[in-house]
Order: structure tokens, then C-alpha cells, then sequence
């Protein structure tokens, strides 16, 4: 069952895209994603990978060369960050609603002004309603996993819409760690190539793809494309399932519950920082506190019900988000879990959190006080100010 | 769970240090990981990065604030750099230096300090200025972490040339002291 | 077969009936085109007058008969290259080919289109150039010439019409050095159909053609005059009609004795208000470029 | 057809309007001057022209009455004529 | 006090900005905005406006340009519609982040895919946490007013954010009616000249705008832009009443609570639709239905308490959302609503209306039916599923 | 004054301790530039080895001595325009100006670029050459030479590094009709310094320089060669200097005997694996774009 | 409030005579308000328009179902469009047409027509097959809305020419029909 | 200086690193051989060569040594030497 070997989160993106055989790769260099273009092409270059790369001059074209790509039928592949990220916004909107199913990795990025480079989720963020799905990872072995899944969720006959594995700069792209690569047959068996249906540009074939359409339509387009955001959720769980039962890894689909079930605190968080936070829960637990992480694993959809149903009979729960929502004083994540919970968990104390912004660290100590504050609130407790974590 | 700060400048390998003592751990079973902490500059700047090693799985993925080693590649940093800050009282520090262990003038938290001339021993095998092969013998030395065995074909896979030689010789030459209860 | 046999046999592929506006050039060179590219080829057209007149669709139906698709203002030549690169890897020989406005290709979408000619993409960039954006209601564009009125440079008690010289682009593309380029006039439907079969059969790089197509609604002539107007730019060396295969330029139709801009000038609206200096300026422009032409001719 | 409403996109037929319903002026070839040279055809915008039996002749079906033809024809064999008339 | 003219939105969005004595525009053309670009071009061409206009190439190099000129420190203006926004997204983003005041009109426009060029609100919804202030208008002269008080609130001391004024493609753009057009003279003594001073481009006093940040100094920028975010509910109350104090025009602010105070039912509504919103009250009123219409008019920053004081003690209300959220099953102003209620309204029971997608009709019918669906709802009910506005 | 004294006597406007490599010739060309720009200079630098360098600055310290400002990678000219029109408004005559990377300029900030010299503005955009992108770790760009090894263009079985021949940056800006247009190299400084003189000084229109910059860490050559390299790239035309003043063409360095390109490929790693036969594909380039420049010239 | 829904083809001027029509009754002190509805094609095409007139402030933003006053500025388009769709009870139905009423084959739910050959009208005054100034007259003596003066008058300031002679015309020749109970 | 956190700027000083650390070699001028042309002046990518008193001199506070100055010499009269050597 493949062999583990240590690596950076970028070869891990790279490794687990090109065991997915896209067709058509097409990428642009940014920090902290570079290497991601940079081993594919070495790859191609040796003739290990037999995709074809376009070497673009900007995100814009990148997706939009996938893009035409994908109407031609390909299995496609691409990465980015940031301010690439924001500059192929245009193209990102209409991949995801002209619905060709495709897999991006990103490498979060804090968002300039301020000029910066690190960490963030405010990228990915910022882009939620966009109509992808987007999955954010904890590890390299989740961002290689998650790409070869997400191959399998965008391609879904139920679903196909294209997914972000969002993997954060700098603390997963330029980790080193151990990777278990899988032997490229398993994948294959996994994940088979793709054969697209529902829509193709091919002279045997001719039609219009995306001809002028009225509102009565463009409303039909949009609830199915809504429709299949929420079939997401049991998809990917079943995806899920069948990759552990291959693979050995389960990763809990839309969330990872991490000891929950009896936790009185829990933690909401996402991304690379799940792991700190689990560090965190242990030793607090070593403490005598009930405390619990619920990852966060698919940002869009949006778990709304699997998010209120594990939070909704606890004392208090904080969620860190490492992006701010600029309308909010807080986070995403938070403002989103309170729309989870209006119905089912009003009662709940809460508090916001906002940290790691623009490669900030986000400490075990850090995580240790968010959960002693919460220890001090009392269930029905008013919201917070938003605790800002600085050093 | 261990954890390892390194210290260097742009040029001096750093990265690959981390890495091939990642490497090493996880061939023997154990679980590390090396997350750089990455500047906007080039040749010469400092550098940083955090390792950790344990036989088992590790969840963290922060900055290593209470080192059980720190490992300097570069002793003109010492000035530059709060390079002891949260090292652990059994912690282990490890310095490229040529000077002595009186030179180097330590403060009284370092109870064990591990001194090799790792520059030299670079110029000397690989003819450049580049420690980190070097330095990764001493760390051998010092923590007996992961196996000299394993760095030294780690090494090779990825260096080749006289690289584990630098490796082997400062494994060799590192001078281990301690220094409880202060020099 | 001669080019009125072959326009006249080969199958039209786009719509009877588009809502151009009566007497549009773009509606003709689109379907002159496409007889020669024939039912091996995929179209995109970004927004502008072709997918505003229906030839991209409505509803459920489509505005051609091969495949097309709209793409965005600013990513034709990317998309083109996606569509192209899936189908080489499948080594399937398909035409994937533009038909874009000036507007799409001189400003909104110029980077997609000089990478995708930098990286030299074997695809066939088509531009029709009205000069300005016509689709939205004649603003200017990178394309229009100096003097135009549009609505974005309109004709006032300060303002004076377009301020800059028309962007050059079938000398921008050649500098970047396509496999093929050439410029083609629906004045000159021989000279156009032996460029766009010759497009055609390119299969070791990037080829853009460039298109003249007066616009009777925006410039402000009468639509049977098209044709006239578009010969003028010929005549008057505002358009010359010229290749370059592979490096190699000529001019593809002579013109001895050029006629003056201004007889272009009398013929529309839009320059109604230019100056006599205006004129002898956009003249002046136009004999520059053209001595540049015929250096590079040699 | 049944719509599944997942991409747009245009597989039912060929979208077109009624374009010779805008016509004013119809074209109207005189067959005693026209020496079958074939330029109108070249010149329509709508693909109205076409040689039948060694002749060309106007279909009106599409033309927009834009003129171009009587304006190209080398012999002036085209009138434009007010619909209706004639 | 000015003259009453017919107008078109497009030309209340020109004519406000022509009144704010922008230095610098800098626009692109798009359905249904362009008709705001020309009108600025012919009053210059006319001499009537003594503004530099640059023609650009596209939305993105509109965007940039009026941003060196911020940094310069001009007064600018741009506006843009749906693909236009989207090209621009990467400067849009950085202009707020680099607290640069400017206003920009929107005419909101459907994003493609599908193709379409009509109304919607999904662009600027699409963008609402990319750090702007985002104001949603009625009509015509709500156009006009807004953006002068935009640049007031925008220039703000306390607030230094670039404003967005959104107003519906079509149903505002294109409407025809009677706007009062202030006085120059009284624009000028409402709005005076800008002066920036807290970051210059300027050889006489160098400095660098936007040098590399660390991440803890990126946590403090941020939270400065959330907090001024958070002051610009006071702000814009303040100048809503020093505007109505001089032109006569009270909006009341970040919402507009019509007819409320009594209220068992509420529409929550946001853009033109809120007008049809008011019929369809005055209607339902009129058979003795306590219905009521809260008009969201700033959704950057979102109200959230003052929408949750005005829902908290209401039987049942319902969002129209003129978008859609694509994680969700419903549109954004529902989901943050519902966010926004968690803690004081958990007991209204609530209804999702998402209708007018690409430029579909909002009819009084359907207005009214949302006010008695919401009449058969209980107080506490569980949240129903989305009502679609099809026809 | 000469050009020495005229850099010896300049103020340098530049942080004294940027950290760009050692010998790297854009760090040259940038304090050159500035001394000659003076302190009434306003610079925007893209994202790329300057900015990098720390020429923008760090926390609350700026990077250079005049007003600066790190654009987006794509929309420097942009930002230009924006300022120098506020300046204009104002009736202050400011010399607005850009350094931007060749990744800046040929590929992600083409069109914003292309679009400002349509436009005529008057802002002096400024591009460094130094082959692909640097700061990122030596990718591609449009501006890389065919064979060179880069990152995204690696060596290996099948990958025997670029493709496409070298993106002419300036024959296509030349198309633009800039007011003035030059090509400058560090190691032709007397010339850099009046070509940078003579932008300075134009008041009518839009101003492009592109600056040759050899890199040695990513090319793969020794620091101290910089100079050396960039000779040998005017000399072998790879690199020919001119410039283009309101449409005149001007070799302001004659190249009489040009040396081969080979000479050039044999200093530097990055072209280490190029066959005999890729090397004369780039001459047969080298010589077809300068035949066309010489027949520019006239 | 009155509620006005216009059908023409593109090229007839339909959204300046609404334009028109508008202005006039902001003039009196009235609300009033037009809304076209934009489609994407050109000349020749269908296109839609609803207006409003009050003497309360206008808050609807919505399309016209039930229009008290329908304008058909074509009389092809009776075959193409269902331009009766909501016409009230008490509405009032305004065409450009050169056929009789009977001709016209009026759906019984019509009560009030106003037929005017505008086109006729104008080619005879402007020169050109542009009717909506025609039409306005018509619009004005059918409904009585707006006066014909500021109609005139702000035709007068838009087109200036002939065309508020053709208004003028329109407005003495229009034939009204009351079809109570069926023609 | 207080700041206020709006815009991220570098009002305060010259940011600048201490790039004579990097030196392995540094260049020294052979006063007998120079003949004073200026040549490493104008090539110096550090701006550390200076006329002083008629002469050209070497400022070593920020040279990073590079060795273009002593490559570029037409005289040679530069020598790349060891730090802490001579
Ligand atoms: C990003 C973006 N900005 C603006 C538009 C609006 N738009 C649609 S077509 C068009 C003009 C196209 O001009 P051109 O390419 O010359 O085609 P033409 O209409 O003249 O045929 C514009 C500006 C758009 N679709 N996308
Ligand atoms: C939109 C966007 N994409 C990617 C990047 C990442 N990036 C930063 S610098 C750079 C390369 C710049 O190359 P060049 O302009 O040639 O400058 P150089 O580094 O070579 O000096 C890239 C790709 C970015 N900043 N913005
Ligand atoms: S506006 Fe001009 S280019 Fe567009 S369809 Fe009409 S005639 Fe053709
Ligand atoms: S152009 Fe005239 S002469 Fe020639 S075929 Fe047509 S009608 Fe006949
Ligand atoms: S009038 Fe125009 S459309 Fe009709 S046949 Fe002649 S050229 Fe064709
Ligand atoms: S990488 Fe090259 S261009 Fe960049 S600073 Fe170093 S030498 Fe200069
Ligand atoms: S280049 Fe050589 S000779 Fe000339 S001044 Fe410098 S050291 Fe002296
Ligand atoms: S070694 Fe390099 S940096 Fe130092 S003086 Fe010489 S040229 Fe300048
Ligand atoms: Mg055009
Ligand atoms: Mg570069």
C-alpha cells in the first residue's frame, strides 16, 4: 500500500494531483505555492507525469485555460494563492457555475494590503460564494488525500462542481513530513478516468455552451447548483468511507469530531491549526477539562446541520478563524456557526476568535487560553468580544 | 515529543539539514516533521525553522517556543538573535564555532552545549562553506535522535560528493559539555 | 474551386438569422470564415456584437453549427488554448478558433491573447475590428481611430473625439512573432478566403488574423456602403492587406497609388467633426506605419 | 427535452430570428443586365445568395434589405425596392 | 434647493459623483453601467465637469488607476457592474485594505455564468468581504444622494474605507424618474474638498505606501479596518441626519424600519425590491396584516444588532435575497441574518426567499405571497426551506 | 558633467543595504536610474527581486529615499497613470515611474502596460530584464530565452527547457508609438545614463526602457561577471542597444562584427544542455529580429 | 396610479416616448416612473417597456401585469406578442396601425381602443417611419395622463424638428372606440 | 512614533540590512596601478565607490563583494583579497 516517505506539503499537492492524471495542467508561480508548479513540471520534464502544462502568463489564464480545457472534456488541474486566487476570480466564478468539476489547490495566503506573503485562510475566505466547494486540510497526507477525493466529489454525477483543497501556506505547503504515497493502481482503481456528460465542446458533436439565458432559467441553474452543494455533504462522507476502506485513512468527511461526544468546550477550527487545537484538547483533558475540537473540514457547503447538531448541547464553544469577515467584528467561520445555530443552539455561550493572520503563529498556548476562557463563561452566556490572538 | 529550533543564514542549508533529520526519523519509524519559517530575504538573512520528533503522531503545527535542542549553524547569529529564548533546562544546544566553549561566553540557562567547527570541516570534504552536512553529525552526536547511519545515507542520497564525510568527521570532532550548575 | 464557389457551396454554420445590424460586414466575414474553417472547428466568441446578435445562442438553442462558446471580455485566447491543448493530448486534430471584437482583443483581453502568441498555442485568433465597443453602445476602444467620436470621447465644447492614434495591433502580433498573421479586408473576399484557408492549415504555431469591419450603426453610414467603406481602408493605406507566414512579410494586395484618409474621413459620421490638422495627423500616422510595413516587407 | 439545468447550454436547435421582417427595401436582380459574375453573393452578409442552375438568385427568407448587393454589383443589376411594391 | 428632473439611475450615479468633484475617473464599460461612463465623458467633453477621465482598458486597470491616484491623494470615482467587479477583485480588494476613501457605483448585475447581462445582486454579494462598505439604494435619487454621503462616510476620519453604492442593473439603472438635483454650491458646503493625511505619495514628503508587514503588525491593521468597519453604523446615522437636515431626504441610515414597530410579520429587503416591499406592506395592511419591512441599507458592515433589535420580539419575518449564498441553501442576507439573531431572536420563526436571480421579476404577488406565508407561520417555528420567487 | 560624475555626485536614492545577491545588476541599474530621476520621482515597483531586496521596505522603514509604493504584479502602469493624472490635476510636474521585473512587464502586467502606452500617458515605465521569475525562484517568462533551464521549464528526459523564443518586449512596445522607447545595459552605462536623462525629460507621451539583467543566481554564473555578461549580450545581439525617439530608430551602440550567441550560452549555466542546433535556432531569432530592426533604422 | 405597458420593436423610439411621458408628468408635480425592459437584440426586435404615473411617490420596482393602458407602437407585433395579457377591465388599448378596428380583430376584453396610423403620420412629418412621437398624441387624448402641452413642449426639447407636429396630429386624428359589451 | 494602523507605511527610516557581512572577499584598490577612470564607479551595484580628493575609493560599510569593481577594472589595480586577510 504505497510507501512513506517524508515530504513538503507542496509535493503532496503535486504527488496527489498528478496520481489523478488531469489531462491539462495550467498554473502560475506564487509564494506559497511555487513548488507545486514547479515539481509538476519536473515531472512532466523527466516523463513521469503525462499531462500537459501550460506555462500561463498570469491565475487569469491559468483557469481560464483549464476552463477551455474542461469543455473539451479534461480532467484538469491547477494551484494557487492570494493574489492569484484574486486575480482568476473572474474565471473562478464561472468554472464553478458553468459546473466543470476540476480540483484547485490552494495554498493559503493572507490577502494583501498589508504587502505580505504567509499564512491565512483570508484568501479562500474572502471567495467562498463563488460556487466551489472547498475543503481545507490539517496535514500533507489530507492534502494529498484530499486532492485525489476531491477529484472523486467534483466528478460526481450528483455534484460536479469543481473543489478547492485549501491547504495553508507555509505551516502545510512548506511542512515536512511523512506521506504515505499511494501505488498510482490503487488510485486508478479509486478514482477512474473521467468521462464528461453533461456538457462538451467536440465538432461531433456541436452545441452552444452557456448561450444567453433569462432569469426564469438562470433561477433553475442556480437552485440546482445549490441542490448539489447540499448533496456535498453525504457524498463526500461516503467518498470518505470508501477511501478509508482502500486506504486506511478516514478523515470523518465533512467534519472530524475529535473528542466531542462528551466535551462540555469545544473548539471550532480549520485547516493546519486543527492539529494545535488537538494538542491543545489533549492537555486540557490531561487537566480534568472536557474539552473537544470539531474540525472543520468542508467550508463550502457549509455543514450547517452536522455543525449545530455537535455543538448545540454544549456549555460554550469558541471558533478561531484565521480570517476576518470585514463586515463582522470576527471571523467566517463564527458568523456562520451562529447562523448554523440559530435554530438549534441559541443557548450555547460563544466566543469569537481571530488569529494567524498573515503568517502569524497560532501556539499551543494560544489554544490552551481560548479554552480557559470558555471554561469561565456560563452556558447562555452573551457572545464576546472577539479575543484576538497576538503575541 | 522533541523539539529543535534551527538558527542559520540564507546559504548555509538549513532547510536541508531539517530535512534530511526528517528523513532519517521517519525511515526509522518515528514521526517528525521541519516547518521553515520563511523571510523575505535572501543570502545572508537569518533563517529559522522548527523540528519535532516523536515515536508518535504529531498534531501541533506552530513554532517551537520551548526547544529541547537549538541548533546554531552560524555563531555570529548569537549577537543577532534571541537564539536561547525558551530553551529547555535540559535542553540541548548545539553551535558551529570556532571558538571555545569560554569564548563563547553562554548564559547560565545552557546546561548542555555541543561545539563544532562546522565551517571548517566543510571547507575541508566539501571545499564550500556550507555547514549544514556538517552540523548534522554534531546533532547526531549530541541528541542521538535519529541514527548517524541513517543521516549519513540520507546524506548521500541527497548531496552525494564528501557531504557525509563532513557528516562522519564532526560526528567525530563535536565537542559535548556540561555545564550544570554553570561554568 | 474558386472562392465564390467555395463561399457559395461550402455549408453556412452560423444562424440565418442573427440580429446584426442590416448590412454588417462582422455577420459576413463570420460566415465567410467559418465556410472555409469548415465543421471541424470549435468557435469562441467573447461578449460583443457576434454574441449580442445571437450567433453564441438563446436559451436551449445554439447561434452556430459547430461548437461555440462564449468566453469572458478577457480570456479568449486562454480558453482557446485549453480547448486546444485537451484535444492534442488526445491527438485529435480540431480547428479551435476566435471571432472577437477589437474591443475584447486590443484592451480587455490583449494579455491572454500576446501570452497565448508568446507561447505560441497552434489556434487561430480571429479578430473583427469595429473600432470601438459596438456592443455597448460605441464606446472607444485601444483599436479606434484618432479623431472618432465614440461615446466615451464624445464631440464637445472641450472634447474633440478619440485623443490617441489607433493601437496597431496586426504589427503588435507580428512582433511576437506568430506562425502565421495577416490582415484581411471583407472588401477583398478572394484575398480573405485564401488567408483564412491558409490559417487553416497551420499546424506549428499561433496564427491571428485580423479583420477590418466598418460598423454602419456606430460609425454613422448607410449599411449598403460597407463594403465601399471597407475597400476605402484599403485604398487609403489605413488598412493595408498583408501576411506574414512564418516570419516572412508581404503585401498581398498592391496599392500604387494610395488615396488620401480624408475620402475615408467624408464617408461617416464619426469624423464629421475632425479638423483638417486632425486629418493630416491620423494621415501622418498612417504613411509612418506604412513605411514601417514596407521596410519589413524589404 | 428534459433539462437537467446543470450547464447552460444549447443543444435543442439553431437560435435565429425572423430577419426579413426588417427589410424596407427588397433586393431585386434584373436577370437582363446581370452577368452572373457571382460578387453579390460574395458581398451578403446573410448568405441570401446562391447560384441555382448556373443562375444566382436572391432568397429572401433572411435578407435584411441591407442594400450591400445592388451597392456591389459590378453592373448595377440589383435595385432595392420598397416592400410591398413590385 | 436644486431642481426636479427625470433621470435615469445611471445618470443619478454620474450626476452624484459629477457633484462630489472627482479628480480623477476612471470607468470601463458594461451592461447596464455604461450609460454612467459616457454621461461623466460628455459633461467633460461639454466642460461641465473638471475631471481627468482615463479611458482604461478594462475594470481591473480602472480600479488600479483611481488607486494611484488615491495614494496621490485625489478624490476618484469608478463604477462597474458583475464581470467588471469580478476582473477587478484583486485591486478591489487591496484599495480597502489600504483604507483608501473612494466611492464606486455598482449596477448590480447577475454574475455569469449562466450568460446573462441582467439585474441581481449576486456581484456585490459575491465581494462582501473584500473590505468595502457596501450601500444598497431604493431608487433613483437614493443613487444620486448616496453617493455624495458616501464619500463623506468613506473620508471619514474614523473610517477611511472606500464605499460601495449598489444599485439594481435595470430596475435602477434604466429607470426613469424624477430626482431633485441638489445645488453644486450645496454639495460643496455638505462635502468638502478631500485632504488626505494618513498616507501620501509625495516627493515632498517620502515615504513608502504598503512595505512588507509582518504577520503580528497584519493582525493590527486588521483589526483597525474591523473597527472602523464597526463605526460606520454611527457615522452613517450621523450623516443621514446632517444630509436630511439639509436637502430635506432622511433615510435612516444602516436600515430602514418601514412600518416595523408594530410589526408581527417583517420582510427583510434590500435594493429596488424594497419598494415593492413597501406596496406589498401597505397592501397586506390595508386587509389588517401587521406587516412591516425592514430595508437593509448597509450590508457592508452588516447591522447585525440593529437587525436582531428589530426582528428579536416579531412572530415571523422573511429574507428576499436577490442572490444566492452558494454554500447555503438561501441567500447571504438570510444566512447573516440568521447569524445575526442567534443570540437575541432565537424564537422568530423565519422564512428564505431567494427570487430576481438574472434579472427575473420581483412582483407584488410575490411579495405578498411571502407576507402570508409568513401568516401561517408559528412563532418558533423551525426554519422552512427556501421559497424560490419562479413565476 | 559626465556620466561618472554625474553617478558619483548623485544622491543615491536607494537604501544602501538592499538585499539583493551579490553583483546583481538590477540593484545597479536601480540606483543608476534614481540618481539620474532625482528626488521629484515618485516609483512604483511590482512584487519581484526588488521589491524582494527590501527596495520598498520593511515595517515602518521604507526602502528607498523617494516615495514608493510595491504595486499588484499586474497593474503598475496602472497605478502610474493614476498618480501622475492626480499630479496632473494639480498642474505638478512629477516624474512618475516604474522598475518592474520582466515577469511583471511581458506576462502577468502586459496589458495594463500595453493599454497606459495606448494611452499616451506620461509615466516612464521601466522594465528589468533579467530573464524570468527571479523572486519566486527563477521561473519561466514570457522574456526567457529558448533552452534556458528555469524552474517550470526544467531539464529532464522529455523537458529540455523553454520552448518559445524570447518575448521582444521592446519591438512590441515599439508598435505602441511610445514618445520614447530604449533598450539600456548596465554594462553601456555612459549610454544607460542619457537614455534615462532623455526619458526624464519627455513631457508628451509615454516612456518605456527596458534594461538588460543578467542574473547570476539564477543563471548560474559567477557575481563578478554581471557586467560582463550583459557586454556580451549587447555584443552578440542578443541584447542590441537603440532607442526610438517620437518614431525615430537609432542604434545608439553600433555593433559592426557581432560575436556569436554560443559565446554568450558558454557563460552560464542555464543553458548547459542546449544543443549546437538550439543555439542556432537562437541565432537564426537573434539575427531575423535584428535585420528588423535594421530595417527600422532605415 | 396608472399603469402603462409599451410594446414596440427596436428602432421605434419606444424608450423616449416613455421618456417623454415621464418628464411631462414630473413637470406637473406627479410621480411617474418607466422601467424598459433590455434584451439583448437589436433593430427589428420585440422590445417592452412598463410606466407608472401617480400622484403619490412610486415605490414599486417591478414589471406591469395589469396594465391600465397598453401602447402598441406595431401592429405585427399583434400576431408575435400577447400585448393583451392584464389589460384591466377599464383599460385602454393605444396601436399604430392602418387597419379598421374591425381589421384589427380586437379580443372582446378590450373596452377602449385608440388606433392611429402614426407611422403615416410619421413619414408624412419627420420624414421618417419613427412613430413614437405620433403615438404620444395619441397616449395624451386617449388617457388624458399628461397634458399635450408639456408633451409638445418636451418633444419639442428632445427631437426638435416636426415631431411634436406629428404629436400634434396624432392627437387630432386618433380614433377612440368604446367596445363596452363587444365591438 | 505612535502609529495608527491604517495604511501599512514606511514613514519612519531607511530600511537597510547590513550587507558587509556577507563579504567573503573584499575588494582592495592598488593606488599604484589605478589610473582613476571611474569605471568601477559606475559598475558598483552597492553604490560604494566614491571620488574623494581626486581619488576613487572603496567605502566598505555595505559592498557586499560582489567583485564586479575589481572584473571590471581595465587595470586590474582591483584585488578580490580574503576578509580578515591583509
Ligand atoms: C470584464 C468585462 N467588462 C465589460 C464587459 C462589457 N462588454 C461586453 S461586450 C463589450 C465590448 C466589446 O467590444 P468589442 O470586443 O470591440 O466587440 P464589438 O461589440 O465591437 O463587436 C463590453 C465592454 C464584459 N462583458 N466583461
Ligand atoms: C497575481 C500574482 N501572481 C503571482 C505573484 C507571485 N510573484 C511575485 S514576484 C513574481 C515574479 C516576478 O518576476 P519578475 O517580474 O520578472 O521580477 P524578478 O523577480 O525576476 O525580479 C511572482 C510570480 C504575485 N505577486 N501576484
Ligand atoms: S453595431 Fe456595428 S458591428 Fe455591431 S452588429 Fe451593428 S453594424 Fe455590426
Ligand atoms: S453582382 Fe450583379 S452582375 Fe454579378 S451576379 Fe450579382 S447581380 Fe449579377
Ligand atoms: S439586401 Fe443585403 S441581405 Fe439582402 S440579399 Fe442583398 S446583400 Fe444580402
Ligand atoms: S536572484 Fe538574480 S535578479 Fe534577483 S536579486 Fe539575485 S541576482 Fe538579482
Ligand atoms: S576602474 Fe580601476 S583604474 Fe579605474 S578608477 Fe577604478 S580601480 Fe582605478
Ligand atoms: S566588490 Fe562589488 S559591492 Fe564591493 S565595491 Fe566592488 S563592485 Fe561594489
Ligand atoms: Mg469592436
Ligand atoms: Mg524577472
Amino acid at each position: 500500500m504505497g510507501k512513506t516517505i517524508a515530504i513538503t506539503g507542496n509535493t503532496a499537492a503535486a504527488l496527489g494531483a498528478a496520481l489523478s492524471r488531469p489531462k491539462v495542467i495550467a498554473a502560475y508561480p506564487i509564494t506559497p505555492q511555487s513548488s507545486v508548479v514547479e515539481y509538476a513540471a519536473s515531472m512532466i520534464a523527466d516523463g513521469k507525469l503525462q499531462s500537459s502544462m501550460v506555462q500561463v502568463e498570469s491565475e487569469h489564464s491559468a483557469m481560464s485555460v483549464v476552463q477551455g480545457a474542461a469543455m473539451a472534456g479534461a480532467r484538469t488541474f491547477t494551484a494557487t494563492s492570494a493574489q492569484g486566487l484574486a486575480l482568476m476570480y473572474e474565471p473562478y466564478f464561472r468554472m464553478s457555475t458553468l459546473r466543470l468539476p476540476m480540483v484547485m489547490a490552494v495554498a493559503g495566503r493572507e490577502m494583501t494590503a498589508p504587502e505580505t506573503i504567509w499564512s491565512g485562510h483570508q484568501d479562500t475566505i474572502s471567495v467562498r460564494d463563488a460556487g466551489w466547494i472547498q475543503i481545507y486540510v490539517e496535514n500533507n497526507q489530507e492534502t494529498l488525500d484530499m486532492i485525489i477525493q476531491g477529484y472523486k466529489l467534483a466528478e460526481h454525477k450528483d455534484i460536479l462542481i469543481p473543489v478547492n483543497v485549501c491547504y495553508d501556506g507555509f505551516y502545510i505547503s512548506h511542512l515536512y513530513e511523512g506521506v504515505n504515497i499511494p501505488e498510482q493502481s490503487e488510485v486508478d482503481a479509486f478514482l477512474p478516468p473521467y468521462k464528461q456528460e453533461h456538457v462538451i465542446l467536440d465538432p461531433e458533436k456541436p452545441m452552444a455552451v452557456d448561450p444567453m439565458t433569462p432569469g426564469n432559467l438562470v433561477m433553475k441553474y442556480r437552485k440546482s447548483h445549490l441542490d448539489a452543494m447540499q448533496r456535498a455533504f453525504d457524498v463526500l462522507d461516503k467518498i470518505d468511507q470508501e477511501f478509508g476502506d482502500k486506504f486506511g485513512r478516514y478523515y470523518g468527511g465533512t467534519v472530524e469530531k475529535y473528542k466531542c461526544d462528551d466535551a462540555d468546550i469545544v473548539l471550532v477550527a480549520m485547516g493546519a491549526m486543527s492539529g494545535t487545537a488537538k494538542a491543545a484538547v489533549d492537555e486540557k483533558r490531561a487537566q480534568g477539562v472536557k474539552a473537544g475540537l470539531l474540525k472543520i473540514r468542508m467550508m463550502r457547503p457549509f455543514p450547517n446541520r452536522q455543525v449545530a447538531e455537535v455543538l448545540a448541547d454544549k456549555k460554550a464553544y469558541a471558533v478561531i478563524d484565521k480570517n476576518v469577515v470585514f463586515g463582522w467584528p470576527n471571523g467566517a467561520v463564527y458568523m456562520e456557526t451562529k447562523a448554523a445555530l440559530n435554530q438549534l443552539g441559541y443557548r450555547v455561550a460563544s466566543l469569537p476568535v481571530v488569529g494567524g493572520l498573515g503568517g502569524a503563529d497560532i501556539s499551543l498556548d494560544h489554544m490552551i487560553n481560548v479554552i480557559e476562557k470558555l471554561e469561565k463563561m456560563n452556558k447562555g452566556d452573551k457572545e464576546q468580544e472577539c479575543y484576538w490572538l497576538e503575541d | 515529543m522533541k523539539e529543535i529550533r534551527f538558527h542559520g543564514r540564507g546559504g548555509q542549508g538549513v532547510v536541508k539539514a531539517a530535512h534530511l533529520i526528517v528523513d532519517s526519523a521517519v525511515q526509522e519509524g518515528k514521526f517528525a516533521h521541519f516547518i521553515p519559517f520563511f523571510g523575505v530575504e535572501r543570502k545572508g538573512s537569518p533563517v529559522f525553522g522548527y523540528g519535532r520528533i516523536s515515536d508518535e503522531k504529531i498534531d501541533l503545527k506552530t513554532q517551537v517556543y520551548k526547544p529541547h535542542c537549538v541548533i546554531v549553524m552560524d555563531d555570529t547569529l548569537l549577537e543577532a538573535i534571541p537564539v536561547f529564548d525558551g530553551l529547555r533546562e535540559d535542553g540541548i544546544f548545539i553551535i558551529n564555532t570556532a571558538k571555545t566553549i569560554n569564548e563563547l561566553n553562554l548564559p547560565k540557562t545552557v546546561k548542555t552545549a555541543a561545539l563544532v567547527d562546522a565551517s571548517a570541516i566543510a571547507i575541508d570534504t566539501i571545499g564550500r562553506n556550507i555547514p549544514n552536512t556538517a552540523m548534522l553529525g554534531a546533532f547526531v552526536k549530541a541528541t542521538n535522535w535519529v541514527s548517524l547511519e541513517h543521516v549519513k545515507k540520507n546524506t548521500d542520497l541527497l548531496f552525494g560528493g564528501q557531504n557525509s564525510v563532513a557528516t562522519q568527521k564532526a560526528y567525530d570532532e563535536v565537542k559535548i559539555y556540561d555545564l550544570q550548575g554553570g561554568k | 474551386m474558386n472562392y465564390i464557389e467555395l463561399l457559395d457551396k461550402q455549408p453556412d454554420l452560423v444562424t440565418p438569422g442573427t440580429s446584426a445590424c442590416q448590412g454588417c460586414p462582422a455577420e459576413l466575414s463570420l460566415r465567410s470564415t467559418l465556410k472555409v474553417l469548415g465543421e471541424n472547428t470549435i468557435m469562441c466568441i467573447p461578449p460583443g456584437c457576434m454574441a449580442g446578435a445571437g450567433c453564441v445562442g438563446w436559451n436551449f438553442d445554439s447561434g452556430l453549427k459547430v461548437p461555440v462558446h462564449i468566453t469572458l471580455l478577457d480570456n479568449t485566447a486562454a480558453v482557446l488554448t485549453g480547448i486546444k491543448k485537451s484535444y492534442e493530448a488526445d491527438g485529435r486534430d480540431v480547428t479551435v478558433a476566435s471571432f472577437a471584437g477589437d474591443g475584447a482583443t486590443s484592451d480587455c483581453g490583449f494579455q491572454s491573447l500576446s501570452a497565448a502568441a508568446e507561447r505560441g498555442e497552434n489556434v487561430i485568433y480571429i479578430c473583427y475590428d469595429n473600432e470601438g465597443y459596438m456592443n455597448t453602445g460605441f464606446q472607444r476602444s485601444g483599436s479606434t481611430t484618432k479623431g472618432s467620436m465614440t461615446t466615451t470621447t464624445p464631440v464637445g465644447e472641450v472634447g474633440k473625439g478619440k485623443e490617441q492614434q489607433k493601437k496597431d495591433l496586426p504589427l503588435i502580433m507580428a512582433m511576437h512573432n506568430p506562425a502565421y498573421l495577416a490582415t484581411l479586408s471583407p472588401s477583398h473576399m478572394s484575398d480573405f478566403v485564401k488567408k483564412v484557408e491558409k490559417a487553416k492549415s497551420i499546424k506549428d504555431g499561433f496564427v491571428y488574423l485580423h479583420i477590418f469591419s466598418p460598423c454602419p450603426t456606430g460609425w454613422g453610414f448607410d449599411g449598403a456602403k460597407s463594403i465601399e467603406v471597407a475597400r476605402k481602408a484599403v485604398e487609403t493605406n489605413l488598412f493595408p492587406l498583408y501576411e506574414i507566414d512564418h516570419g516572412e512579410y508581404k503585401f498581398t494586395v498592391q496599392n500604387k497609388n494610395p488615396k488620401p484618409v480624408s475620402e475615408l474621413f467624408g464617408m461617416m459620421k464619426k469624423f464629421r467633426h475632425v479638423s483638417e490638422q486632425g486629418i493630416q495627423e491620423v494621415q501622418n500616422y498612417v504613411d509612418k506605419k506604412y513605411k514601417i510595413l514596407q521596410s519589413l516587407v524589404g | 427535452m428534459a433539462r437537467d439545468f446543470i450547464t447552460p447550454k444549447g443543444d435543442e436547435g439553431i437560435y435565429h430570428i425572423d430577419t426579413a421582417s426588417w427589410r424596407t427595401y427588397k433586393p431585386v436582380m434584373n436577370k437582363d443586365i446581370c452577368i452572373e459574375c457571382g460578387i453579390c453573393l460574395t458581398y451578403c452578409p446573410v448568405n441570401s445568395i446562391h447560384k441555382q442552375n448556373d443562375q444566382y438568385i436572391i432568397d429572401l427568407s433572411f435578407c435584411k434589405g441591407c442594400g450591400i448587393c445592388a451597392n456591389e454589383c459590378p453592373k448595377k443589376a440589383i435595385d432595392m425596392v420598397l416592400e410591398g411594391e413590385k
